[in-house]
């Protein structure tokens, strides 16, 4: 459990902080790019941690100076959000991950490696100064679990044998390089984004031009009417992969055609649910793809500013995507007159700062905005008044990476792909106790049983299925006896679960279930916003009531109290968070209710199965 | 000798008797305390001491005569200046006073001179008594008035309406009496009950006039303001009564006043009717034949003694066992009973005595 | 105009209007911590659950549009399941110890508790434990465990105050309010944080710990630090002024307040007063009873005849300032008189603003000018005693107000002047340097310590009740005045305010036909139809929106 | 009542006999009477026995009381008077500058014991109040109120829940 505040900061030292130069004329260059200057808060003190290691009090009210705004609107931002260092941190800031795919794939004996190797603590910074712990949630690399970050890079498929010889090599002076494991696994008989990961050399403009890159947005500016476009996708059935599955083009359809204040689109690439690791995929390996689908997004939308809002953690994919960025403004694929078709196109790239709830889509707009990412009052909704007061369109990065084929090949043929209302393919990244976890992009109709037993290989060392969370770590559980569902969101609905992201996070009988319910309720708790009372509240006391249970301290009462505080949360907040902590714990309870019940008497619990 | 004996006497008497009677007051206190305290089951005043000896709380009387005689002397500001000193003196000094024909025994010889055992023998003497003591009802309400307080003048009142109720009937209870032995002198009184009744009871008082006696009694008592009489008091309702607003050495003779007149009111009782000096069956002169007159003398002072001893006990014993009255009762009582009870005794009375003495 | 039923009820409200101000409309209470009715909405507390027909969750009435034919149950055993919920998870980390806590007895959180809730805590487990006693300025001390996050405080002072010192830090239940590191927050509007705190997170300082609110007894009062005259509470207990609030006027002040206004009781507790009248002997000011200084003054004013003077001050009620006309121009016979108006460059302290604070401290300038031209006094009186005075003209004056000076630019020249007056009596509340060089000091009544009505710069007329007696052997202006006029060998002059009052409305044309009882408590003009002053409504929409412009413009 | 009644002689009689027989009793059985000679002797205090206020402390013997007045609100006669001040950095957030109780004016209900949520004021000295001759000595200030030690018995008095705020 957190207990730690983010606004308590170490003192500072030394004389008052300066920006260099570069970094004045960063800042001043990005506030271009933004309506206020308020939105500029977040890259500047992401430029700030650069500059000094960490962001002191003194480095905020340096910040507030030049970005020009009150130094409590970069106090907030700095408190809200995980990835700002509050002191420094070591030379190597070691962060890994516990959330549930990594639990099952046994980070926590990772961790405990790390801890007794350093002789720290999570939060902790070893004397000599060369290693900082941090436990951290989902950090978008499931199926490659255990994953561990250090400083921007990801070592994935650890062991702890494997770490131990990390930190060794770190502190005898190695080099810190990235291991990345095997993402894309598979994929169905007419891949749509996936078929671009498979191929070599595809992240540079000029290999996604190879495979006819561009030619759709071309010709949706060139031939095509914005309408036409809107109801092109409206007859795709593309439904939103973020989670929620609101069909896209309905979407756009809300956004008014004549608008007094800018419209904008924002590409939610805050790829944040546990289990989910898609999008990261398609950020560092296929940028241009989902640029393409913004300019299409854009044109039938009559949009001239987008943001790619992306997540903090993912140092590389901005990388990636700000090459692609680059490139295609060079390639005059964005920005003024675009192809000289006199459409105009500003894509800015907006890293976030680690906080879960910026995916949802007002908690993203606001985070743009440079606040706190606490989501907005509906109505009204984005479409309505949106980033910046404008009507603004929210999608996800892979609803975008669909678009130039759907352009290319006709919304029939989507429609083909998929099952009834659950149109074309989707990526299921698939983690935990399977043989061969990873993504895998199938039509939207595949049923688990063939997604796990066909696809995935069947379960981890043959052991027997126990749960099956299909759609993120806030869906709720799914159990033996609906193997057979359809993996698509209408099913899933009717099943008692949903189709989320698309994050199949599958769980053998040798995890305890209590335990993977304290995680998840864990990871929410960190993740609450702190705006509404009862999601505020209400998660740190789930957790803190599933952690007796862990503890095996819960009274037969606490059963009763457990349900009763997690349906008190829902539907009673601004946003569905407090929904999302609820549900997978209810869902577990009501499945479980035997593993809970024994852990009322006293004993010890397989935890992880370490 | 150039003075005379009755003259010395009569110096010696008037300084013996009220010293007496003065000097009963811190006894029958104590005896009140004690007796009372050990009626309720508790055991009473035994704190004061000299050194280590208590005395078994007879210093507790004493101790208030000090206290009261050193107590600052003060005057409620709206008192009356004059009548809220006097009032305390109108009740001590008649109720000494009204002691001066009781006698306590025989006459004696001394030098050939006889000399009555009371401080002055007159032939009136029960009038005397009665004529006296009714002055005190004066200072009674006097201090109620004086005092200028409410509730003191409520007292006042009633004590001045009580005392006219009941006064008629102590004098016509008597009357009985009077009519048998025929003389107002006391010590005659107490001579003409030495005969005995048909050769066995003494021929006292009571004996010849028990519903007289009982009717004395009661009269006594509320002549005494004393329980079941007190309503002059009235300390639950009344605070003090007449002497609220009275403290210290004032305070002690209101409450010699009423001591007094408990002493004087059983001297009576005893005298009209329990034979006052007499020894029952015993006559002076068979007394002076066995005893020596100086032995007679003593002996009839015991039996008086005994006698108002007794009435004095019987004050007190009535009163930790009685409740107080209520005003209308006390009224109706002393003219609806008493009164006319009186008169039919005295009718009664009469028209035996015409009857056996013939007319 | 939509029309929808709330409980049954059938109500029509403006369009735009949320289903809380419907049932507000109604009289329905729908219990709530972050909505105000004067703020932006934030709907984070989640208390003002209502169920509405056909939608599927309990929604918030604060941020829900009553739309047409809308039905609204605010009393369902949903809805109540749903507050009681909502207030579960407010205590399950909210210290409870309301014994300490200075909100207690006035705290929303406890009354709505009792009222919405009243189940025992399941809460077993170790709360989540913040710092407390955290001096955030100079007027308020915050303590985050008990802050429920309202965030009311911080929009208030965006949206009014423009300050943007205060703000929400942290995620989840370890989210606190806080102020920036080293940037304490310091606004002259800061104390209304603390009466907008539902919870006891933000206390005064200047009130903490000196009073369970309790014991406290109110009294409507208006507030005399300047010319915005807003309308007060003055809270008491035993003689002795506590605190002052703001009290909800529309036409004034809302419900709001600055706090040097707040702050101005202090004086009227002050031990320093004034506390009975002196005389100057010899060798300075000598403690003496009533009857010697109206002797004093009452010679004084006899032997001076014509040449008596008086100095009223525009801080004196409608009702003293008729009475001191009326001394001068019917009883004494005198012209010499007037007012001093205060120059506002003078004035220590805040400056004029846009919100409530104006730059003429005085209350009732526009009161005094009013009564004294009905009583034919020159508009500029007091320059004629000023003038008469260095002339050596004067015999006797009267100076109401020791403070009357002390905002004025040609100070020096007055004190030089009545030094030369045969004999000044003041009527004072502190000593100063007029008290100094008058005769005779009479102690007097402060305006928590008087009834009377006081006219605003607009024209309102509002009404102050008296909530404690006056210190000391201190004397109320209406009594003092009529004392002087005793003294002097005249008429005595009627004491109540209300009597006084009446005169004053048949003599001063302006105050039309007014009365107390038309004045009542929010005040009331002679003259119906002036716009008034009014503190507008943001919502939600314009700030959210407006998000860039707020920041540009800060 | 019956006649016999009526005439109030017999009944009076025999009140007379109640009261001599008492009287007589009592004489001759003094050492069985139930008076105590205080202050030689004493009755031991009941556990419950409202005595003379006392305001318990900590072990650092500084006072629990926090202030909070809920005493003085509770107490019917008004005899508590408390001033608060800020508590000390280590301490709870208030605590009392002047805690004063009129002897003269308490009536011993204990409703201040009962109200107070910190346990910091019992009435379990067994003390009553000593007489002083004026009225400002009946005002029992922080020393006098801490002074005197509770009384022990074999079984401590109900207690209530220390209030750790």
């Amino acid at each position: 459990m957190e207990t730690t505040r983010r606004s308590d900061p170490a003192p500072h030292q030394g004389p008052p902080p300066e920006f260099s130069r570069s970094a004045v004329e960063e800042i001043n260059r990005l506030k271009l790019r933004y309506p206020t200057n308020r939105a500029v808060i977040l890259p500047a003190l992401h430029i700030a941690q650069r500059e000094f290691g960490w962001i002191s009090d003194e480095v905020m009210a340096l910040v507030a100076d030049v970005v020009g705004v009150p130094p409590m609107d970069v106090f907030r931002c700095v408190g809200f959000y995980t990835m700002y260092h509050r002191r420094p941190p070591g030379k190597y800031d070691v962060q890994v991950c516990t959330n549930i795919s990594c639990c099952l794939g046994g980070a926590r004996k990772v961790l405990r490696k790390v801890e007794e190797k350093l002789g720290i603590k999570s939060g902790g910074k070893t004397t000599d100064g060369m290693f900082s712990l941090q436990e951290v949630e989902c950090l978008a690399s499931c199926g490659t679990a255990p994953v561990v970050r250090v400083n921007d890079d990801f070592i994935e498929d650890l062991t702890p044998d494997g770490i131990e010889e990390l930190l060794e090599d770190l502190a005898n002076g190695g080099e810190l390089r990235e291991k990345q494991g095997i993402h894309l696994r598979g994929q169905g008989a007419e891949p749509v984004v996936s078929k671009d990961l498979m191929s070599e050399g595809i992240r540079g403009l000029e290999g996604y031009r190879k495979l006819g890159g561009y030619q759709q947005a071309e010709r949706a500016i060139k031939t095509m009417q914005p309408p036409d476009v809107i109801e092109l996708v409206k007859k795709s059935g593309l439904r939103g992969r973020g989670g929620a599955g609101f069909p896209a083009g309905m979407k756009w359809g809300f956004i008014p055609k004549e608008s007094a204040k800018p419209k904008y689109l924002c590409v939610n690439a805050d790829e944040g649910e546990p289990g989910t690791f898609k999008d990261r995929e398609i950020l560092e390996r296929t940028p241009h793809r989902m640029l393409e689908g913004i300019v299409i997004c854009c044109w039938a939308v009559g949009i001239h500013t987008a943001y790619i809002y992306i997540r903090g953690e993912f140092a590389k994919g901005a990388v990636s995507v700000q090459k692609a960025l680059d490139e295609a403004y060079r390639a005059n694929l964005l920005g003024r007159n675009i192809l000289g078709t006199g459409f105009n196109l500003e894509v800015t790239l907006h890293q976030g700062a680690g906080a879960y709830i910026c995916g949802e889509e007002t908690g993203l707009i606001e985070s743009l905005e440079g606040k706190p990412g606490q989501p907005r009052i509906k109505p009204p909704f984005p479409a309505i008044v949106g980033a910046f007061g404008g009507p603004t369109v929210v999608n996800n990065v892979e609803t975008l990476a669909f678009l130039p084929a759907i352009l290319e090949k006709g919304p029939e043929w989507f429609v083909g792909l998929g099952s009834p209302k659950n149109s074309g393919t989707r990526i299921f990244c698939v983690s935990g106790h399977v043989a061969r976890p990873g993504l895998y992009e199938l039509g939207m109709g595949v049923p688990l049983r063939t997604l796990i037993y066909e696809h995935c290989g069947g379960m981890k060392n043959a052991n027997k299925f126990k749960a099956c969370f299909p759609g993120g770590s806030s869906s709720p559980v799914l159990t033996e006896a609906d193997l057979d569902v359809r993996m698509d969101f209408d099913s899933l609905a009717a099943a008692g679960s949903m189709a989320g992201s698309g994050g199949v996070i599958v769980v053998d009988e040798s995890a305890c279930m209590v335990c993977v319910a304290e995680r998840v309720a864990g990871f929410y708790h960190h993740e609450s916003c702190g705006q509404c009372t009862p999601c505020r509240e209400g998660t740190g006391w789930l957790e803190k009531i599933l952690h007796r249970f862990e503890e095996r301290t819960a009274h037969k009462e606490d059963l009763e109290l457990l349900v009763n505080a997690a349906e008190g949360m829902m539907g009673r907040t601004i946003c569905v968070l407090a929904d999302a902590a609820a549900m997978p714990v209810l869902s577990i309870v009501k499945k479980f209710r035997k593993e809970f019940e024994e852990h009322l008497s006293p004993g010890k619990c397989e935890g992880w199965g370490d | 000798m150039t003075i005379e004996i009755p003259y010395i006497a009569a110096v010696l008497k008037a300084i013996a008797f009220p010293v007496m009677a003065l000097n009963m007051i811190p006894v029958l206190v104590w005896i009140e305390r004690r007796g009372s305290a050990f009626i309720q089951n508790r055991i009473g005043p035994n704190r004061a001491n000299i050194g280590s000896f208590t005395f078994l709380g007879l210093l507790h009387p004493f101790a208030d005569a000090m206290k009261f005689m050193f107590k600052e002397p003060f005057r409620p500001e709206n008192a009356h200046p004059v009548f809220y000193f006097l009032a305390p003196a109108l009740v001590v000094i008649p109720s000494l006073m009204a002691l001066a024909v009781i006698p306590i025994a025989d006459h004696v010889w001394v030098q050939g001179h006889e000399i009555s055992m009371s401080v002055t023998e007159l032939e009136y003497g029960i009038a005397y008594v009665f004529a006296v003591a009714s002055i005190g009802v004066l200072g009674i309400a006097i201090a109620g008035w004086a005092s200028n307080n409410k509730y003191s003048l409520l007292g006042g009142i009633r004590s001045t309406a009580q005392m006219i109720s009941y006064e008629l009937s102590l004098g016509l209870s008597v009357l009985g009496v009077l009519l048998i032995f025929g003389t107002l002198d006391l010590n005659e009184l107490a001579r003409g009950q030495g005969a005995l009744l048909w050769g066995v009871l003494p021929k006292w008082g009571v004996f010849l006039q028990p519903v007289g006696f009982l009717l004395f009694v009661v009269a006594c008592f509320a002549e005494a303001n004393r329980l079941p009489f007190d309503l002059p008091e009235g300390d639950s309702e009344l605070v003090a009564g007449y002497h609220t607003e009275y403290g210290g050495f004032k305070f002690s003779m209101f409450f010699m006043g009423e001591y007094v007149s408990m002493v004087t009111l059983a001297s009576l009782i005893a005298t009209l009717f329990f034979g006052g000096w007499q020894v029952p069956w015993m006559t002076t002169t068979a007394l002076d034949a066995h005893l020596g007159e100086l032995g007679r003398t003593l002996s009839q002072i015991a039996a008086f003694a005994v006698k108002i001893g007794f009435f004095l006990w019987l004050f007190i014993w009535v009163r930790w066992t009685l409740p107080r009255f209520r005003y209308d009762q006390l009224m109706r009582l002393g003219w609806k009973v008493v009164l006319p009870l009186a008169l039919v005794n005295i009718l009664v009375t009469a028209l035996v005595l015409l009857l056996a003495n013939g007319f | 105009m939509p029309k929808l039923t709330v409980d049954g009820r059938p109500v029509e409200v403006e369009a735009g209007q949320t289903v809380m101000n419907a049932a507000e409309k109604l009289g329905i209470e729908i219990p709530r911590f972050c909505y105000h009715s004067k703020l932006p909405v934030a709907g984070n507390c989640r208390m003002c659950l209502v169920e509405v027909e056909k939608m599927p969750k309990l929604t918030t009435s604060c941020t829900t549009p009553a739309t047409e034919g809308m039905v609204v149950l605010t009393k369902s055993p949903k809805v109540k399941e749903g507050q009681k919920a909502v207030l579960e998870y407010l205590l399950i980390n909210h210290p409870l110890d309301c014994p300490v806590c200075d909100k207690a007895g006035e705290c929303d959180l406890q009354d709505q508790y009792f009222a919405f809730s009243s189940t025992p805590s399941r809460m077993i487990d170790q709360k989540v434990h913040k710092p407390k006693r955290i001096e955030l300025g100079p007027t308020i001390k915050l303590d985050q465990e008990r802050c429920v996050l309202c965030t009311r405080c911080v929009r208030f002072l965006e949206v009014y105050a423009h300050d943007h010192s205060l703000g929400t830090v942290n995620r989840g239940d370890r989210a606190i309010l806080t102020v920036f590191p080293g940037r304490p927050l310091d606004n002259i509007y800061s104390l209304n944080t603390v009466d907008l705190c539902p919870v006891g997170a933000l206390t005064s300082k200047d009130f903490r710990f000196k009073k369970r609110v309790w014991f406290l007894k109110n009294a409507d009062s208006v507030c005399t630090f300047c010319s915005n005259q807003c309308s007060t509470v003055v809270q008491h207990d035993e003689g002795t002024i506590y605190r002052i609030l703001p009290r909800e006027n529309e036409k004034v002040n809302g419900p709001w307040m600055c706090d040097t206004g707040r702050l101005e009781y202090r004086f009227i507790n002050a031990e320093e007063r004034v506390k009975c009248p002196m005389v100057r002997r010899d060798e300075g000011q000598e403690r003496t009873t009533w009857r010697e200084a109206m002797e004093a003054v009452g010679a004084a004013f006899k032997a001076a005849g014509s040449r008596a003077a008086g100095l009223a001050s525009p801080r004196m009620t409608n009702e003293s300032l008729f009475a001191f006309a009326k001394l001068f121009v019917e009883t004494l016979g005198s012209k010499l008189a007037g007012f001093v108006k205060a120059d506002a460059g003078l004035v220590e302290g805040a400056p004029a603003d846009d919100f409530l604070i104006k730059a003429d401290k005085n209350p009732n300038t526009r009161g005094a000018e009013e009564i004294f031209a009905a009583w034919g006094v020159e508009v500029d009186g007091a320059r004629s005693v000023l003038e008469a005075a260095e002339g050596g003209k004067l015999a006797a004056l009267l100076v109401m107000d020791q403070a009357l000076l002390e905002r004025v630019p040609n100070r020096e020249r007055w004190l030089k002047a009545l030094a030369k007056v045969k004999f000044v009596a003041v009527a004072s509340l502190a000593e100063n340097e007029l008290t100094r060089l008058a005769h005779v000091v009479l102690p007097l009544a402060s305006w928590a310590e008087e009834e009377g009505t006081y006219t605003r710069f607009d024209g309102l007329v509002q009404r102050s009740w008296r909530a404690v007696p006056p210190r000391g052997e201190a004397k109320d202006a209406l009594g003092l005045l009529s004392q002087v006029a005793v003294a002097a060998g005249k008429q005595a002059l009627p004491l109540v305010a209300e009597a006084v009052f009446k005169a004053l409305v048949a003599k001063v044309r302006c105050f039309g036909s007014l009365t107390y009882a038309a004045i009542g408590k929010q005040g009331a003009k002679a003259g119906s139809g002036a716009a008034t002053h009014k503190v507008e409504i943001v919502n939600l929409a314009k700030d959210k929106g407006a998000g860039g412009a707020e920041a540009r413009t800060w | 009542m019956d006649f016999k009644e009526r005439i109030y002689l017999w009944e009076i009689v025999k009140g007379l006999w109640i009261t001599l027989r008492h009287l007589v009793y009592n004489l001759f059985h003094q050492r069985s009477m139930p008076t105590l000679h205080y202050p030689e002797e004493q009755r031991p205090m009941p556990a419950r026995y409202r005595g003379r206020h006392r305001l318990t402390q900590r072990d650092d013997g500084s006072l629990k009381c926090t202030a909070c007045m809920l005493c003085a609100t509770a107490c019917p006669a008004k005899c508590i008077y408390i001033e608060a001040q800020e508590g000390l950095p280590e301490g709870t957030e208030k605590r009392p500058q002047v805690y004063n109780i009129d002897m003269l004016k308490c009536v011993y209900c204990s409703l201040c014991v009962e109200a107070c949520p910190c346990d910091a004021i019992r009435m379990d000295t067994g003390l009553m109040p000593p007489p002083a001759d004026s009225r400002e000595k009946f005002i029992y200030r922080i020393e006098e109120l801490t002074k005197y030690p509770a009384i022990k018995h074999p079984n401590p008095p109900f207690l209530h829940r220390c209030g750790k705020l």
